[in-house]
């Protein structure tokens, strides 16, 4: 057990691609020490989910949400407290099913958080459902004659709704991927990562990805090319596809001011708000 | 005269509620104590909306529908409002518009064609009318206007000295109003609350619009580079609750605000902030229901739903101030026992009180203040089983882990599923409702007024109706308004067992008498109910409070 | 012997829960009657499962923690089933995985070994020495492997024979269970929800995924095309409970399902069917709370919450049923109720009702259907303001127009917003609460139980934990248990005051026992609570009630 | 009164885009009739804002549902009787804002649905708060120092989210924005209308709209045609912009069955039942 791992019991089944990811984001909070961010700096949530048990396992602070919800939790944290770096793991069906509004949202104001789904296309804590990204035909208890429904593709969705970083990663690259969060985390505004992780007790994927994955050597120079790598239909492109640089939310919205840190003293806006209350 | 009341109606857009607010900033300057009440439909432009502004020497916490001076602006209004006049009551109406009416006709339309955008400046006619029929001056008139009426002041000093001359002749000085003191401020009951609130520390209020709640929302919006204050209107009520609740672990006094519908969205939320002790104040503004309702009415038929919220087993205090002026100490004082208790929180009003608006006296630094208790350094647990329940917080970025967990977790917060430890974090929450409990046993969570054997119960809005039907009737009784709806203060309640009993909500079925019998083990000898979606009227509770006494 | 039990223990993946199944359903077969419990943690593989199965001759309606025969395939299992037996019970071990064990050895896993897939069988060997021990032949084995244990066949029968070879020196007729009558079927609660329903005419079931509920989904979505019924997983639970009364308010008998959190998610929808008065049933299946809680195991805390939910005021039935049996009466029950009132209903239930499986004697035909009010021509009124509240139906596509409306509305579903029209709905839907409340007085709202002068009150799951708990100590006690939690039948309880009552119920604060007290007006003398996620094991609930009574 | 227009007071301001909205909609739902398809069958519903009041203004059969989910009531009423002709009026708060996650999968699934968005780029009713349509700077009571955030463009969104077919109308081309409003209740499948509506009390974009508007001839060829023809940065195209045949879902779902219409039996149901009951 190595310092980035809790006490808590490790119940992903074997060969989880979600162990792929454990180790990438471990590696990759030691590179973003490396670069100057000290891992307390770093606050996570998680949803609801074989994804989310993240949370237990991983020695971040942080706050394990709802299923759907994480990212607005970590919104809340950096509104809160912009000096936080946030970060939250959310499984497909949390982040493109139950709470696909947030994530456009977040992406529109261009919320700092970075975003990481466990896109294994398949709900999997509660026993193998369909998700928004299971193919056509898929057969899950909810499903039992196959999926009638196209999967979405959710990185052109983002990139429509204004993503200022949009990257997929594949839990069996570890290395490419823990390289891949670190960036997501230094970049100042949405960040979003979709990895590829193979579910082995409901969609094993693996010789699929690993027959289809390829690296993209750097972001696309345009939306538009982005968006048509995120749809290539023979070669699942695994890399950074976007980055821009844009304002973050709570920079437009209070510059460098920090709500709870920079808090206003009492006695001055009690004077203030009698000000306001008598009118002048 | 005790209550000089004066109504203004006219359609939507043409400045009825501000000529409604400018006739309440008059009288308040005069010294006197003014309640307003706004009545208004969902819609931007034309139906039919008026204003009730009511001010006497002594308080007052009611308008009353029948007006001493009446002024209608369209043809509709005078419809509606010609027969709602106290004796003695003059009515105005628009020459313009109305052609053989009873009363007083004003060219209130083709004097305002003289000058741009004439449909705004109505309301400015009944304004200036109001001041002629109280004795002020022109000149006095001019310099209210110059305060009150500032965007195209020129033409709007010009059109009131004309309507000023017209009326003289017809109504100069027909009211004498005595002059009173110090002239207080005027809140609207969600100004109240949104400033109570900042003046309690708050950090970070998010919302969604809802009527009646939005304007929490705008005040605190346009306040928010002065009061140092982050306001987010997200995308939905959901984000909304969610995003203040992460917040809130980080250490910012959040809040949020919405009406019935929106605050079912919040519901899974408050349940998450039960689970994980957050901080969280919740605003409840309600309307009358089910469902989409009438959004621009009243109602207070969300008790029973706001004491049911969130599954599970959670603390969560309840509380409804009984006016503008409670409602500014109610936020802030709601606010610190969240913070106090790691717990959700919810303030529940509803548009009599939200969208009313009447004379104050705030200290805003009396406003009360969290002081959460805080880690003291070693090692953390965040959910630390501490004997009165309440563990220390410490906020993220951190060196010490900090983890907040949905699932039912250990002292450090990892989720577990084995009995011991989902019974013992039970008995933690359950310890913390009963600290909770003796706690608010030492705090005034209920306000009585007045004397007599008989007691009339009220809570929220209605409190200000049954106030002022005693004070119209000079009924002879006490008065109880129960602040806290949860934890229900029953321990307070005893006293009142045996006596004639009487409870007043806005309700078509009686929830809060519901809870006086069940909760209080009051018997109710007679309920007072109203149920379309307006205010009760003074005078009228007086007459139904005497029957029922 | 009274009860026989089993258990059967092992990691999740490796066929514990199906071992559990093919246990029961082989007592069963005999003619016994038979409780089984699946407790399972929040996890796909690994970790502790364990199933109970108990089996008796008479009626029997709770598992039992100590048992005749059991039986762990791991060793964690071992560690913590080692002690769970009763007197002169078995404990049979994995002898490949734990060394030095106490009891009987069995090598499940290097048995399981010769064949593919070894991790899915070792469940099989479980229940193979379940049928040497209780005196099955190795022909009558094969038999019963041949129809339960279908896929891989050849396999699971020479797995299934080598442990019968072994385990019949060791444990061969061990028990020597009774032959009973005719066989009777087992069936999840879940799957008498679903089922019930279906036989009570319903036309569509929509729902996303949340444990326990999510099994109502699986049955309903597996038999859809057999049964002719349109079975809809959409985006959220939103989405579910406005897909579900689109298509209520189109003719279908629609009804959807979830537990605590997405049920929250669907409260503002409650309160719209509540306006617009759409019938809809909502299974509402509890587990620890508040929020995510302890998602694979049981409570009863959302009682006050279901109770609470959507703003205004409407009628909405609450109920919760004693059993898979009742459970399957019961749903189809409150969906005709709910087309009779034109109501949201709410069939409350929990993990250990939905979960577990029991056995079953059900006429579907005596399932009850909807009879809603039709109109039966001439001009159309959706909200026709009849006598007792309840206006006909008629479902567009359709001549006349139809309006359905969140907004307060006039009969013929026209937004409004004066004074007597939103009096005069507020009115029309109280009458229709009190037609309801009516009529329920002539309805079965209450299961009474056994004899004696002291009360044991009880709903939901713990009914049957009670019951059993009553049958094992041999307790001389009426056991009473309210179906309907809403309206609650308080004239039912006239007869209980006075006597000698205990309330026994999953939760931490009671909320059964004080709606008792507060609703029905009972002095509960003692309450017996417990929450730490399992259900009462019955032994130790008689010697608790013992005390009590 | 037309006989299309119920007995309801009309409170839209003097001068709102709703009137040529309502006025387009009765003049398509002529020509439906002329094409052969009876008023009766088709079911409206609508979302809360102002758009929302033709629920009350307009002679047709169907459900005032909530902010946000009016999208999901005409689905269940599809479902629960595919005779229907089923469309929905939605705000672009409504259907951009609190529902856009409907909208999303209502076009993924390819429900049969018309959905017709009044987009005034203002939250109308609530008085005048900026809208996910709103652009950048707006002023409104909730961001009264102007929003910080960019638009969204949900017709790019709703493409790459399967739409099959996605227009845009505008209130003052009545003729052509009833002649779209046809087309799409005839198509069968997720039918999408964007409708620009200028709002005068709170974003006056008349004069904006008359200058850049542009009619489209026919639908793009590609989708990727039509999602390039939806961001046009210098005009807005009016007209179809997109069209395709696929499978609508409660087709997928059941064929030509029709649960209300074609319901089982119930002696057979119960047979049925009892022999999964029995197990065999
Ligand atoms: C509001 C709500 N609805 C449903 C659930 C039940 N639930 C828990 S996890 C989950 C889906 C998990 O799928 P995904 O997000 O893809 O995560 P994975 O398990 O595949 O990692 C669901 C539906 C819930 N917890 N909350
Ligand atoms: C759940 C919920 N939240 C908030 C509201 C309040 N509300 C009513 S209409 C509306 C927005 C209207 O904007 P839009 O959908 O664009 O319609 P418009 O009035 O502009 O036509 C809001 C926020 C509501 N009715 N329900
Ligand atoms: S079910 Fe799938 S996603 Fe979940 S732990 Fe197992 S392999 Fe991983
Ligand atoms: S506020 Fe705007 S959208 Fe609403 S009716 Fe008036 S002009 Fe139309
Ligand atoms: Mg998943
Ligand atoms: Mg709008």
């Amino acid at each position: 057990m190595d310092d980035l791992t809790t006490y808590c019991e490790n119940t992903w089944c074997p060969g989880c691609g979600n162990f792929g990811i454990f180790s990438a984001v471990k590696s990759a909070i030691k590179k973003l020490e490396a670069r100057g961010v000290p891992r307390e700096r770093l606050v996570m949530s998680a949803g609801i989910g074989c994804h989310g048990k993240i949370f237990d396992y991983l020695a971040l602070s942080g706050f394990y949400s709802l299923h759907g919800r994480s990212m607005t939790t970590v919104q809340g944290i950096k509104l809160a407290n912009p000096d936080a770096k946030v970060l939250t793991f959310a499984g497909d069906g949390d982040a493109y099913g139950e709470g696909l509004e947030h994530m456009l949202f977040a992406a529109k104001r261009n919320a700092d958080i970075t975003v990481i789904v466990h896109n294994n296309g398949v709900y999997g804590l509660t026993v193998g459902q369909y998700s928004p990204m299971s193919r056509k035909g898929f057969k899950g208890p909810s499903t039992p004659r196959g999926s009638i429904e196209e999967p979405l593709n959710p990185l052109a969705i983002l990139l429509e709704a204004g993503a200022t970083f949009v990257a997929r990663g594949y839990s069996g690259k570890t290395e490419q991927f823990a390289d891949i969060i670190a960036r997501a985390v230094e970049h100042e505004g949405f960040s979003y990562i979709d990895v590829l992780q193979p579910c082995v007790s409901f969609n094993d994927t693996y010789k699929l990805y690993n027959g289809l994955v390829e690296a993209v050597a750097e972001p696309a120079k345009t939306r538009e090319e982005a968006i048509r790598l995120a749809k290539r239909p023979d070669k699942i492109p695994i890399g950074v596809l976007w980055q821009e640089r844009k304002e973050p939310f709570h920079g437009s919205l209070y510059g460098d001011w920090n709500p709870v840190a920079k808090r206003m003293p009492r006695a001055e806006r009690v004077k203030i708000i009698e000000k306001i209350i008598r009118g002048d | 005269m005790d209550v000089f009341t004066f109504l203004v109606g006219g359609k939507a857009g043409e400045g009825v509620k501000k000529a409604g607010n400018a006739a309440a900033d008059l009288l308040a300057s005069r010294g006197l104590r003014v309640f307003q009440m706004d009545d208004y439909q969902s819609l931007i432009k034309g139906g039919h909306n008026f204003s009730v502004v009511s001010a006497s020497m002594r308080e007052i916490t009611s308008h009353y529908m029948r007006a001493n001076l009446a002024i209608n602006l369209d043809a509709r209004s005078y419809d509606i409002h010609r027969n709602h006049l106290a004796e003695g009551g003059i009515a105005v109406f628009n020459s313009d518009l109305v052609k053989e009416g009873e009363g007083v006709g004003m060219p209130f339309t083709s004097e305002a064609k003289r000058y741009p955008d004439p449909g705004l400046r109505v309301g400015l006619g009944a304004v200036a009318t109001l001041a002629v029929a109280v004795g002020m001056s022109a000149e006095e008139l001019n310099k209210f206007v110059s305060s009150a009426y500032k965007r195209g002041l020129e033409n709007n000093l010009a059109y009131a000295a004309a309507i000023h001359g017209k009326a003289s002749p017809l109504l100069g000085g027909k009211f004498k109003l005595e002059k009173g003191g110090k002239p207080l401020p005027m809140l609207y009951g969600n100004e109240a609350i949104a400033l109570g609130a900042a003046a309690g520390g708050l950090d970070i209020y998010i919302a969604y619009p809802m009527t009646p709640a939005s304007s929490i929302l705008h005040v605190l919006a346009s306040h928010s580079e002065t009061l140092r204050l982050a306001v987010v209107h997200p995308e939905n009520e959901i984000a909304v609750a969610n995003i203040a609740i992460g917040a809130a672990s980080a250490g910012a006094r959040a809040m949020v605000g919405t009406s019935g519908g929106g605050f079912a969205l919040m519901e899974e939320a408050l349940s998450l902030a039960g689970m994980t002790e957050t901080p969280l104040l919740c605003i409840l503004s309600s309307r009358p229901g089910p469902s989409t309702g009438v959004p621009t009415y009243t109602e207070q038929a969300d008790l029973k739903y706001a004491l049911g919220q969130g599954h599970g087993e959670f603390p969560m205090p309840v509380a409804s101030p009984g006016n503008s002026q409670e409602a500014f100490y109610l936020s802030a004082e709601l606010l610190a026992l969240a913070w106090r208790f790691q717990t959700p929180a919810i303030l529940l009003t509803d548009k009599h009180t939200s969208e009313s608006r009447m004379s104050v006296d705030i200290d805003a630094s009396k406003a009360a203040r969290p002081e959460p208790l805080m880690h003291s350094g070693g090692e953390y647990k965040r959910y630390l089983d501490t004997k009165d329940g309440v563990s220390p917080l410490l906020f993220y970025p951190s060196k010490e882990l900090v983890k907040w967990n949905s699932y039912e977790h250990d002292e450090k917060g990892i989720t577990i599923d084995a009995p011991e430890g989902i019974a013992r974090m039970h008995d933690k929450r359950r310890r913390k409702a009963q600290t909770l409990l003796e706690y608010m046993k030492s705090q005034r969570t209920v306000n009585t007024y007045g004397d007599g054997d008989s007691v009339i119960f009220a809570y929220g809005s209605t409190t200000m109706s049954v106030l002022e039907a005693v004070r119209h009737g000079k009924l002879k009784a006490k008065v109880v308004q129960p602040i806290y709806l949860e934890p229900f203060p029953v321990w307070e309640m005893e006293r009142y067992k045996g006596a004639r009993s009487v409870a007043v909500e806005v309700s078509s079925t009686g929830q809060f008498a519901t809870l006086l019998k069940e909760k209080g083990n009051i018997d109710i000898d007679k309920t007072i109910l109203k149920y379309d979606g307006r205010p009760f009227e003074p005078a009228e509770l007086a007459a139904q409070l005497k029957g029922a006494l």
